[in-house]
């Protein structure tokens, strides 16, 4: 299984801030995610936004890149602190 | 040097131990980002700071590592609150040392730059209009251009 | 805000002073200049720091209100140590408070570019190799001619 | 009687930080304070040098400007503090 995680206005939008999910077949890079996810959580294209990067096992990637069902993949809109 | 700490953050005292460690330096300069009372008109009732452990601190490495071969300092550091925050409390420590003035006044900038616009943070303010996630300024991204 | 001060400094104590009366501030930038331990090579044993009040006073005062006039700031202060110093010893502390960060650092930066060229004060520098005084060098009226 | 005051290294050649001085029939202006005063201390131009500026009663002058013997007078060498 999958661990997917969402930050920030993400955790308010998918009403979660982890969970664990099956990946379907097919489901087998970032892309196929984002749109699937986006459905699944009815989150209206918010984690299709290209201003969501995608950081897989505590490393950001360029997309799209491979996940699979060994994967943390972490969904994080834009960061700024102070 | 970075840290993530979920305490009150007190910068008279995280300048004492930054300056003991510095005892070369002729110039410190340190930058304190505070919770402001108001957003938009409307009184803040509380500001929830998120980070993304252990990414946040990787990246933030970085970047005071940049900072330290990119000018001549003796020392560089930041430390940033996480968790929730009222008014008038501070979110963040900048300091950097060094002989002369300028590296250190450059530096520290430049590490707000970063910190605003690229640390892995999110930042959540509540008034009494509602919560909502708080984004960088434009300026915050046109500041942080400056460095290249 | 400006103060001569005979005693040492404690740039810690001198912050919480400063954030407790700026309560509405997003941004709190702070300049240390410290006693370096060596000068040209030769240890320094002792800093003696000449004023010449109430000329000094007035003059900063009027530097300090400048800082206040051109940005937006919430507060603006300068401490200022006369007598004798030793290396690692604090011999400046400046503070500027503003809503945005960007307005706090150009005002500190300015008020130590005036401090180091045109503040009233004298400095001898003692070391093994003898005593001399110290003027500004060519770096501190480049930096203050950026504010015109 | 005037009141002279040597700030910073002028305060080494001189010799002095303050002393009171009967301004000579003549010396009437910071122009010949200058030379006279240069030449009394045995000074070697550094009370005539340009990057010396003068202060009378505590305010800073144009030169030349009157002085007498009601004034206080400071010789101020190139200042910088921080």
């Amino acid at each position: 299984m999958a661990q997917i995680l969402y930050f920030g206005r993400l955790a308010d939008v998918c009403g979660a801030r982890a969970e664990t999910v099956v990946l379907p077949a097919g489901v087998s890079d970032t892309q196929r995610l984002r749109d699937w996810l986006d459905h699944e959580k009815d989150a209206g294209g918010a984690l299709r936004a290209g201003s969501v990067r995608l950081c897989i096992n505590d490393e950001m990637v360029n997309e799209p890149s491979a996940v699979s069902n060994d994967d943390t993949i972490a969904f994080l809109p834009p960061v700024g602190g102070g | 040097m970075f840290r993530l700490q979920s305490t009150p953050l007190d910068p008279g005292a995280a300048y004492r131990d930054f300056a003991k460690a510095v005892a070369d330096a002729g110039a410190i300069v340190t930058f304190t980002g505070v919770v402001r009372p108001d957003a938009n008109g409307a009184p803040v009732r509380k500001l929830t700071l998120e980070a993304y452990s252990p990414l946040t601190e990787r990246e933030a490495e970085a970047a005071t590592a940049m900072a330290e071969s990119r000018w001549p300092l003796l020392a560089a550091m930041a430390i940033h609150r996480v968790g929730d925050m009222a008014p008038g409390d501070p979110i963040v420590f900048v300091a950097t040392a060094s002989r002369h003035r300028r590296a250190a006044f450059e530096a520290a900038d430049f590490l707000m730059d970063y910190l605003k616009t690229e640390a892995v943070f999110w930042k959540k303010e509540w008034t009494d209009a509602g919560a909502h996630w708080i984004e960088p300024r434009p300026d915050d991204h046109a500041d942080r251009r400056r460095w290249g």
